[in-house]
């Protein structure tokens, strides 16, 4: 090692991105005039120069190993000048200078298992996060139930057949790290039981006012139990947040029988058409059931068979909803809507229907 | 009095001139033959110099046997103006939909006459008659003559007010159910709610035959009830066709601003999407020779709305997307029976049944009166994950039927 | 005096209704096919049967003496059959059977002083409450403002060249009576300074359990005072809404200096088109300035003039601000937007831009 | 290890069935090297099993120097799997736009083989390349690997979080700012605030090159930087006539998806009134031939969002409606700077800066912050006649212009 390598080195941010540009990208930062998709997966830009980017996008499971990372990479080399990229919802991105090689790429791609697709009205990567892979927190897990979702949902992942872009998230508890709150459709573990409290430990581990702050319904108060100071949770109160085991490791939430998913629908991020919405409650709640949680999975393709049968061209989820409305939801989709959808948190009352406007 | 002792009202006979009609007149002209009104000038007049009311605060005054019906009304400055030292007002139940025959009129004026200051307000903003402005000792007289007459008292303090409803059947082509009927009705119903407070605070009731809502029921009740059909909106395709020749853009001023564009005109037919429909009225109101609404009527009830204070201004929400007509009265009795009990039980003081919903929450207000949560009830469902899972509901919830 | 007529009766409600009715409107009755204006103020309502019942509308002060009220009487026998009835926005309605009476009714009223008018696209009688008339609770006169208003807005009333109906509510406080909160225009009484408490008597007159829970942002704490039980307002706290002179009259809140009138619109009430809405803040304040209200009637009438130049046709205002956006309205009337405009109450997060939908 | 020791993973072995790329494939292969993942199959097994997690509440652990940039995470059956009883992830900044050679993803491959588990995620949520799983002894040498090859760990606890940004320029025609040089100037000016956490909570910040917001910036940063234009979208009629003829109905799928509706099409031209356009974006991505964002461009700054935790989620807010490109970097420093003084001096611990707007009200923060208030910045006025009116300002109110 080097005089300078010893050196601690702190503080100098990522790798400048210019470093890792395509060349045709270098040159056209910028300059670019509109693009074309080619089939699903496969879009290329045009340049204000003439010039022509393509790009190959492959689903990802996230999680990767640096063994198949590597094969990334010599993929990248191999057609790309070595150029690849990652996208927000964190699939792979093969950048090519030459239409030819797509095929190739593409037929690569599909034999070590990565389909190629996502673009346009198909339905990209779930965003997740970590459940019982590398969470304390978790309702459920997070990986296992995006593949057993996306198998079943491949054939939209490589095909571009539905009215609009549908975004499935996950988060595997209500801190929600998937920030899965603006999702089309939105799969969010929770509990259902308060937190079970460690009366023994908790005073040693827990600042106290912290603790009871940290409850957004102020359903914990102080208690002595055995003489220790603890505290009390009120359970008509509780619904089960978890905040309070964020700040407090005695508060724990887990219960195998009672946690599981609550399915919520048609939010949206992006402001084309109708303004940023946050998704609604759908289903509240289905059973933890591994490998494979069927209820999840039904339940999410029967909504995206309802969306892709019922709503016009353009239309997101969220928009086909706000259009037949919200009675008509649940009429299509069998889901039966209980007293859990109606809203009793901070705003509710703005959510009731005030006005005449109704659907028969 | 004599003419040079009239007060002197250099403010208020500003409000004499100009196009439209002068409450200033009306004042003096009833001054003519009452001198209540000179002394109300008087302090009004004063109102305008100092820029500040004169009244003093409430004062619980009636008729024998009725907690309700009558504002006290004292002047902070009797002194001055000994004729409005007591100066309270009458509510009483108008007659539904506002209707009257010269004789009522002449009957209800030659009483005011005989036991007020001879000003009305026709209406108040509840809807009553108001007898503007007697002294104590007066009211029951008055009372006695009104009753005589066919009148009666309307609500004030922590009792039901008197219904209202726009004209409806009577004039209206629209008017999906009764609603003078169901306004008078209703009146009757609930004489004795009225008469004498037993309500944590006020309760309203308007009824409006479609959801143009001319009384403005949804804002303006505690309980609102708006009329509306559940088929397919009549349609006379010759009518529309001779609005169009007559120059009106179906496109754009008719199916350009339906709220969920469920409407089609190719130039030559009008096609409705009824089942995406929200009633809204707009077409109707634009082609009211061309289109209807539909036979099968009935109508929505919803819950709530109020003024602001204390926690904002709401407006009424859905309870009960549709009663078919033949079912309003019972629907009604039953379910304001049921909305009474819960809100008398559980109810603060000062507290309107909207704001009480707003408090324990829609679900549970649903379950005390027996009525089953719908997608109608709710604008959308919730966006917050905080659900309170019912006990025993947790470890045992079956899958869902969609699911 | 009858022996009947010397028992007390009580409880028996109004007349009913099917006395005062029409005998057209009587045979007629739920049988209306459609309608059509004649002219501002004229409507004609045809029935199943091929029966006319024609409509005349004139606008009223609302505040009635006697002498008019037997001279409106006087009409109906001349004209009507001695069949008349008053609108939910107190306007007096005169119902003829005979369309050739309806000119020299018109004449007659017109003599009279009371305008023929506010129907369709008219801007209708201002819907308003005590004031200094009659109530204690004023922060500004009722009949006053109105008349000034109307004075200038009379051709607005006697003929329908709006884009829609315009709705103008005037309220003398905050307790709302005009129930003004879903108007287009709503004129609305407001002090700007805390209740100047009666300590003196306080205890005596009022409750105190009730008088600190009326405060809806807490502001009222007990205090001591010579000696006397009695409260103060924390000023920080007190948004002047005068709840706390409601249940205790050593509150009062009257204050020449400072009390005024806010300004609200783009309300609505009728389902048509849009759903309700609530009127929004315009103008937070205008001094009381009797007996004309100049910097209120200048006022409503430039958002009148406003609207009437720049929206669509049934467009209401809140629909026609809908679509141009707040900015542009702002713009377009000079109306300066302050902190004030900015909502700080219950809901006031829901209430900011949560989209990068923007107007340049 | 030999492959007969390999654990027993009944349930997770299902989910290497199907099309769709397996997780459970990926740490069986980082298994062949590494003994780590055996532990981690295993302990998943188990999860599967219970339906329950097995990992320990949190945890402080990181490099010399650094408050964040690493998440302590302990296995609750240490003894079971050993392996994993330390399993801490790294959070490293993402090169902006998440570009890469195919040498940075090796050299990234073999710091994190020799250091860790040999498991990623490609990347996290917030956007970090995320090295999942290694034990405390080896954090110090992938970090010192790491900043040697050029990379720097991201954000943790209560700090700046590493901003993530779109492709923008380098790849989309729509970008109407430099996303990927704004993001990176950011990551490189705020790195103290990032490993030496100095904030009541955490602060994210993501860049958008135009309102379609391919980041997501709106729902899930403290300060979203979503590009826009302020002149006229660009229009190309040869262009739009050609998507007229391939068949797109450019009334129904453009004009009136359009939501101001300020579009007309005549059959022949199509007339955009760009004063009423909100710049949503939805007619140039129906049309990237015919339609461009305008010339002036720059940037609309939005504030606040955040996932639901404590008060509910939050969207952000508008802040500053347009900062013209040329001025962005020292406008968002300025800003940045000031928000955080504020957010530093009254936020409450564990209070982001949304719900500190919320708890103090917009109007305050922005005198704070010194902005003007803009209409821009609310959907709408104020509905509540609940007016705090500043104490010097009544009795002395001007007369305002409009009035
Ligand atoms: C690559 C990526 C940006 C990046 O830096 O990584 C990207 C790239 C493009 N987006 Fe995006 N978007 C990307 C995430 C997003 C997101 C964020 C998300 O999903 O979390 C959104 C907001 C989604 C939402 O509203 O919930 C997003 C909303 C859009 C939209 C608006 C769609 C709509 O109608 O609501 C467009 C326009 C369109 O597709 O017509 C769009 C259009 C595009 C275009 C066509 C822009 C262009 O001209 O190059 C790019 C290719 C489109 C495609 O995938 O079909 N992009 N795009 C992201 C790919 C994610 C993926 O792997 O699937
Ligand atoms: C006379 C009338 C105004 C008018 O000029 O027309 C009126 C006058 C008063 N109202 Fe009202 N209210 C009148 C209709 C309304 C309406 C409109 C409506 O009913 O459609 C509202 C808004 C709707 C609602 O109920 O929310 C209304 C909301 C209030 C409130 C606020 C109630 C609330 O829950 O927010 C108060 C305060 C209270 O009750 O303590 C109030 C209180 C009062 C009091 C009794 C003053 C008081 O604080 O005790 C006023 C007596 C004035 C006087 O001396 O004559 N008045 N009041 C209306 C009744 C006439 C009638 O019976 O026809
Ligand atoms: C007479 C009256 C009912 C009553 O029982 O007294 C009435 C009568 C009619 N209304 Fe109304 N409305 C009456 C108050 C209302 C109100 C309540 C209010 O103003 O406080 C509303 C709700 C206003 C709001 O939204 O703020 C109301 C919203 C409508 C609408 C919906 C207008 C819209 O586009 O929003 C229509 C339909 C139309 O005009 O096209 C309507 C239509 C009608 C029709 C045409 C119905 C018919 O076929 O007969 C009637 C004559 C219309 C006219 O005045 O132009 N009426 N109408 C009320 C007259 C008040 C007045 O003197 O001006
Ligand atoms: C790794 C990651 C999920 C993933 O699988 O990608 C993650 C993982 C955790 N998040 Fe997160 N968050 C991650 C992105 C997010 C996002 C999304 C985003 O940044 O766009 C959100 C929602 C947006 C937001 O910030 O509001 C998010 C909202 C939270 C919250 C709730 C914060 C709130 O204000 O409501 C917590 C709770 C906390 O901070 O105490 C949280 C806490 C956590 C902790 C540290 C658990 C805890 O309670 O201490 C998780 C560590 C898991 C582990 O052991 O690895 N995480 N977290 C994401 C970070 C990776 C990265 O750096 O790239
Ligand atoms: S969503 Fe919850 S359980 Fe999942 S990674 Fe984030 S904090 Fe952990
Ligand atoms: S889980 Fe949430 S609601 Fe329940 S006690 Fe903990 S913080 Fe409070
Ligand atoms: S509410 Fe409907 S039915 Fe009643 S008068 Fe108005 S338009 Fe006619
Ligand atoms: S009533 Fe309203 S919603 Fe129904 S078709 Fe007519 S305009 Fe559309
Ligand atoms: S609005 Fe206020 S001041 Fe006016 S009458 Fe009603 S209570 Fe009295
Ligand atoms: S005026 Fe309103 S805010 Fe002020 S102290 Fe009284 S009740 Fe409270
Ligand atoms: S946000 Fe806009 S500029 Fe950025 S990638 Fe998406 S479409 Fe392109
Ligand atoms: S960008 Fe959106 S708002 Fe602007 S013209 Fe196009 S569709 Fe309309």
């Amino acid at each position: 090692m080097s005089a300078q390598a010893a050196k601690r080195i702190t503080d100098i941010g990522p790798p400048h991105y210019d470093k890792f540009l395509h060349p045709v990208i270098k040159k056209n930062y910028g300059k670019w005039v509109y693009h074309e998709t080619l089939a699903p997966g496969v879009l290329c830009h045009v340049a204000e120069s003439g010039d022509r980017i393509y790009t190959v996008r492959a689903g990802s499971p996230r999680l990767l190993s640096v063994q198949t990372l590597r094969r990334f990479a010599d993929l990248a080399d191999k057609y790309c000048g070595g150029h690849l990229r990652f996208t927000s919802r964190n699939n792979v991105e093969f950048l090519l200078d030459n239409k030819e090689k797509i095929e190739a790429l593409k037929k690569e791609l599909n034999e070590l298992g990565f389909p190629v697709g996502g673009t346009n009205n198909a339905i990209s990567n779930i965003v997740h996060t970590q459940g019982w892979v590398h969470c304390h927190s978790s309702a459920t897990d997070a990986s296992g139930i995006v593949k057993a979702v996306m198998d079943v949902l491949y054939d939209r992942f490589t095909h571009e057949d539905l009215p609009a872009k549908l975004r499935v998230a996950l988060a595997c508890c209500l801190n929600m790290c998937g920030a899965v709150h603006c999702s089309d459709i939105a799969i969010l573990g929770i509990h259902r039981r308060p937190p079970k409290i460690q009366h023994d430990v908790l005073s040693k581990v827990c600042e106290l006012p912290t603790l009871i702050s940290s409850c957004p319904t102020g359903a914990i108060r102080t208690k002595t139990v055995d003489g220790k100071q603890s505290v009390e949770v009120v359970e008509e109160q509780c619904m089960y947040c978890g905040n309070c085991y964020t700040v407090c490791p005695a508060m724990p939430m887990n219960d195998p029988e009672n946690d599981g998913i609550s399915i919520w629908v048609g939010g949206k991020v992006s402001n084309a058409r109708s303004a940023p919405k946050f998704s609604k409650l759908a289903i509240p709640y289905l059973p933890n059931n591994p490998p494979r949680w069927p209820e999840v999975v039904r339940a999410v393709v029967n909504i995206v068979d309802v969306y892709a049968k019922n709503a016009k061209k353009f239309e997101r989820l969220g928009e086909w909803i706000d259009r037949i409305g919200w009675p008509r939801f649940f009429e299509l989709t069998g889901i039966p809507f209980t007293r859990y959808h109606i809203d009793d948190f901070k705003h509710a009352g703005l959510s009731y229907a005030r006005s005449a406007h109704i659907r028969f | 009095m004599a003419d040079d002792q009239k007060p002197k009202t250099k403010l208020l006979d500003e409000l004499e001139k100009g196009p439209w009609p002068s409450f200033v007149k009306e004042i003096k002209q009833a001054g003519e033959k009452s001198p209540v009104c000179d002394d109300l000038l008087g302090q009004l007049e004063l109102s305008y110099e100092e820029k500040k009311g004169h009244w003093k605060h409430g004062g619980i005054v009636g008729v024998l046997g009725y907690g309700g019906g009558v504002i006290g009304r004292y002047s902070d400055l009797p002194d001055k103006f000994p004729n409005v030292a007591h100066f309270h007002t009458m509510r009483v139940n108008q007659p539904a939909g506002w209707f009257y025959t010269s004789d009522a009129i002449r009957t209800l004026c030659d009483i005011w006459e005989r036991h007020g200051s001879g000003l009305t307000n026709m209406h108040g903003s509840t809807g009553d008659i108001i007898f503007l402005g007697t002294k104590t000792s007066e009211l029951e007289p008055a009372f006695k003559e009104l009753t005589e007459a066919g009148f009666d008292l309307g609500g004030s303090g922590s009792a039901m007010r008197t219904p209202s409803c726009c004209v409806g059947p009577a004039r209206c082509e629209w008017s999906c159910y009764d609603t003078l009927k169901t306004c008078d009705d209703l009146t009757r119903q609930y004489q004795d709610e009225m008469h004498r407070p037993p309500f944590p605070y006020k309760f309203k009731i308007k009824c409006s035959g479609c959801p143009n809502d001319c009384v403005a029921s949804i804002a303006r009740a505690d309980l609102s009830i708006i009329g509306t059909w559940k088929d397919d909106i009549r349609q006379d395709d010759a009518a529309v066709a001779q609005y169009a020749r007559a120059g009106l853009d179906i496109r754009k001023d008719v199916c350009d601003r339906c709220p969920t564009r469920c409407m089609e005109w190719d130039g030559q037919k009008l096609a409705i999407n009824n089942r995406e429909c929200v009633h809204c009225m707009h077409c109707i109101n634009v082609m009211p020779k061309a289109l209807r609404p539909g036979q099968e009527r009935g109508a929505t009830l919803l819950i709530g709305s109020k003024a602001p204070i204390v926690q904002g201004a709401l407006l009424s929400s859905v309870l009960v997307p549709f009663v078919p007509e033949n079912e309003l009265m019972d629907t009604l009795k039953e379910l304001i029976r049921r909305i009474w009990e819960f809100w008398d039980e559980y109810g603060n003081n000062r507290e309107r049944v909207g704001e009480l919903i707003q408090r324990v929450g829609m679900a549970n207000f649903l379950d005390a009166i027996g009525l089953d949560p719908a997608p109608e009830m709710v604008a959308a469902p919730r966006d917050n994950p905080y659900i309170f899972f019912q006990k025993e509901e947790a470890a045992a919830e079956p899958e869902p039927a969609g699911a």
